[in-house]
């Protein structure tokens, strides 16, 4: 039984808790009889750390089956989206000025390519089918003589639909162009194995699999051609591509995520499925439901559902205690309809109506069964609210 | 990154709205704009208004002002209505101020109910 | 009495470690019972992680006695000094393309100035005097039509020398140059009123005051005019200066740091004071010890010494277990004579002996007389061990 | 950002070094260059190095070799100077080739000693 007053969390796409044996070490390392020593000092405690740092980065490398050597440490995936697109396509602009992304991207892709097309680079943004999926036809399409760098993620974070990064990894190569992927919503959560996988370049964070906030790292992948510009100047850290006092703490709890995740993932994944399912099946019945994204194809983590003539802002608050994200970008008080569930094409009024439902490690069928039950009286009760529509 | 959008007023009044709910015969207003739609139904007797109802279809603040519109004006005279502004509910209600015009549909339609409550009344003109 | 195998720290400049209640705050808030939500997430959880952040930002500005909305987080100073530096002075571009910094910055501000040097803009490097002191007269004899940016830092990172920023503000603002000083070194162990200092932009970083490392900030002063350009993109945090899911635990231990730092400071001042004397007192008396910097004026956490026919390699091995830093910039194995202490007119021979000790809350008497005892008897020992010079 | 730069090796030989010092009334080389000083000492009988001693002004690796080399050379044939290369001991001893340049003062330094250890037995050249 849930207490109605405590707070149901479904929003683990959002971010996740830390895994307790994480932060327990991150303490130990950090505080005063542990090791927190700069790792670029050359005395024996801060070879200690880029001792911890090298462990880490090796525990992250058996996760994505790659070399430790081929990962920056980032503050995020934001940062990492960043150096591998700014820094990508400045680095390889001889090659050609043409870039290529879709329009269901993150924030932290599609900013940055803003920004290129005012650097006068030109950007090819693709529309996916209605189930989220890109069209590789319409990627080999857009591929131009000058197309130089692509972006495009692998699980999306607000609906949860998975490109096929590998057959799109393998149209870029046979064109020797780049391919950048936003991980940060499928490391430790989905298989990959980056030495099967055509991919050059791959963001990835902690915090959205039980790791803390504020670390990331780029993967760059060791081919001829495939480097960033940094973005950061100053010191001689990470191969001079990130500068900055490594936060060993982080770093190794990153490493840590990595290892518990890649230990865990397919008991990880069955859960997922089953709180995933239990919930789709408690709400399906409802008249005027309809997924964005892809029931069976997509990530079962995260479930994302619109619903016929109810409105979002009212939907949400009639949730709580129940956290779950809005298919809005929440950055003002007016929600503006989701532009990943537009590209999806859907209406302003349905996408405005998406519920974001995401699971985690923590999520028990109670939380479950509460989410059924709140998305539902929430809806009649709003739907009870409502006038008829004015003819 | 935001604080809290809700007063706790507007959660009080969103989360229990007692006079959400329609009113069988009895007159009404309904206006839809700036993705609001809401309709307005009162039970006149004497030049009161003896019952309020509304629905709404909006965000939170739209169904809290609604709602708190109904309780302030129950037992008023109907003349009220064609004078009435949200602008002081808005403020005893913190509503942002970015949301003004979803809340003018409801200033809207209340003066449209009173001027439908003063055609009934004065049936002659 | 200190174990002969057990390293002894005196390293504090390089970093700290992290406050254990600092620490204890962080593992409750990231855990699964804690408030691990995103803070840019409108939900219930997500607003109690704002309200984390906001007091977070309320310690450090009440340190700092400035407004918490001034702050932007970003990953340390490195980052800090970029924003203020490419992000300055892109920003006010049309204002000037001239520059102004010291040759004795930490490399996190030398770099990107040699970037903006290759973008166009010119920089003049101005030489501090003997003791590392800017001459003031020097700074103003430099300011030109077209100066938009000065970048001074407060405390030497390598020798503790302290910059007079409110007169140097002073200057700079009669001009309407703007101020950026790095801050590193002495955000929460100097006083620092920016209510009074005419500074602009300021760095700052967690990890060299006991709080976390991978969390740091930039101040920006709410004047006209005062405004720095991104450097990364993405989502809408932090009014578009620095995207990002926030790092809510890293946030919440540079407040309590900022806190800590503010209600011990002058005992924390007294304790370095005493430390820095006890061992000075105990070298000074050594042959050819030199002091790099200012002992009277400079910052009591960090006495850098220099000695002469002293091999600075082999004199660093020699005081293992001593963890200390060398004057030298170490990202190779032959180790480079400090800029730094080239600035200072240091010879290559003297800068390469120099070893940076620096003190911290942990430093005990003990700690300080096994330095003392292991210089002098590594001193011994090399120059027992070297020839005569040559005639 | 780097991991320990000394072999366990060279942190024995760099920690006591035996053979530090000097000879009285010895034959002796010494050498200045690349920032490195040396100065190797032999004792001879019958065309064998008695004893060897060295003094060194420079980084661990530089003192740590001169160690070696005379720890190995004691005992052996004055005509082995002449042959010395560094190269074997730089490589026992993990020495970082970006060091090569300093490391070869030392093997000047021995080929120098082997030079006056041969004239002085063969004074009539
Ligand atoms: C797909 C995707 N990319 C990038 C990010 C940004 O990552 P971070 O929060 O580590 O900056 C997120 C999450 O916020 C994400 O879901
Ligand atoms: C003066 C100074 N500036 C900048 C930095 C860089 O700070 P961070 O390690 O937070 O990137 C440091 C320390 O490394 C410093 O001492």
């Amino acid at each position: 039984m849930i207490e109605r007053a405590a707070l149901v969390y479904l929003d683990y796409a959002a971010s996740t808790p830390v895994d307790s044996r994480v932060a327990k070490a991150m303490t130990a390392l950090m505080t005063v009889d542990g090791n927190f020593a700069n790792p670029s000092s050359t005395h024996a405690a801060g070879r200690r750390s880029v001792e911890h740092i090298a462990h880490a980065a090796g525990q992250l490398a058996a996760l994505l089956n790659t070399d430790a050597d081929r990962l920056i440490w980032t503050s995020g995936a934001t940062e990492s989206d960043n150096l591998a697109i700014l820094g990508g396509a400045h680095f390889r602009q001889e090659r050609g000025r043409h870039l290529i992304t879709m329009r269901t991207e993150h924030k932290a892709v599609v900013d940055p390519f803003n920004v290129l097309e005012k650097q006068g680079f030109e950007v090819t943004w693709l529309d996916p089918e209605t189930d989220g999926v890109l069209d590789i036809a319409k990627l080999e399409a857009a591929l131009r003589q000058d197309t130089q760098l692509v972006s495009i993620m692998h699980v999306n974070n607000e609906t949860g639909v998975v490109q096929d990064i590998e057959q799109i990894g393998t149209v870029c190569r046979a064109r020797d162009v780049l391919l950048h992927v936003d991980a940060a919503q499928s490391v430790g959560k989905l298989p990959i194995d980056l030495e099967a996988l055509p991919v050059d370049l791959m963001s990835m964070t902690a915090h959205k699999v039980y790791g803390p906030k504020g670390i990331g790292a780029l993967y760059i992948a060791d081919r001829p051609g495939v480097h960033v510009d940094p973005l950061l100047f100053g010191g001689g850290q990470q191969q001079r591509l990130r500068p900055g006092t490594l936060p060993v703490q982080q770093i190794v709890a990153f490493g840590m995520t990595a290892e518990i995740a890649r230990s865990r993932m397919s008991d990880d994944l069955e859960h997922l499925r089953a709180m995933h399912n239990r919930f789709w099946s408690g709400i399906r019945d409802l008249p005027g439901v309809l997924v964005n994204g892809c029931i069976e194809t997509g990530f079962p983590g995260i479930l994302n559902v619109s619903i016929e003539d109810i409105e979002g802002e009212s939907l949400l608050l009639a949730l709580e205690p129940l956290c779950v994200a809005t298919g809005s970008a929440c950055n003002s008080q007016i929600q503006e309809p989701s532009y990943v569930l537009r590209a999806l094409g859907r209406s302003d009024a349905l996408a405005q109506s998406a519920i974001r439902f995401s699971f985690g490690r923590p999520t028990r069928i109670e939380h479950v069964d509460f989410a059924i039950d709140r998305y539902r009286s929430a809806i009649e009760k709003l739907r009870r609210i409502a006038p008829e529509r004015v003819q | 990154m935001s604080g809290d959008p809700y007063s706790e007023r507007v959660r009080q009044l969103f989360e229990a709205p007692r006079h959400a709910g329609s009113l069988g015969g009895a007159l009404s207003a309904t206006l839809e704009d700036q993705g609001v739609r809401i309709r307005l139904a009162a039970e006149i007797a004497d030049g009161e208004m003896r019952t309020l109802r509304f629905q709404a279809w909006g965000c939170p603040h739209v169904i809290a002002v609604a709602e708190a519109f109904c309780a302030d004006y129950e037992g008023k005279s109907v003349s009220t209505l064609l004078e009435f502004s949200v602008s002081d509910l808005m403020q005893s209600l913190s509503v942002p101020v970015e949301k003004t015009g979803r809340i003018l549909v409801i200033e809207d339609a209340v003066r449209s109910l009173g001027n439908i409550v003063r055609d009934a009344s004065n049936p002659d003109d």
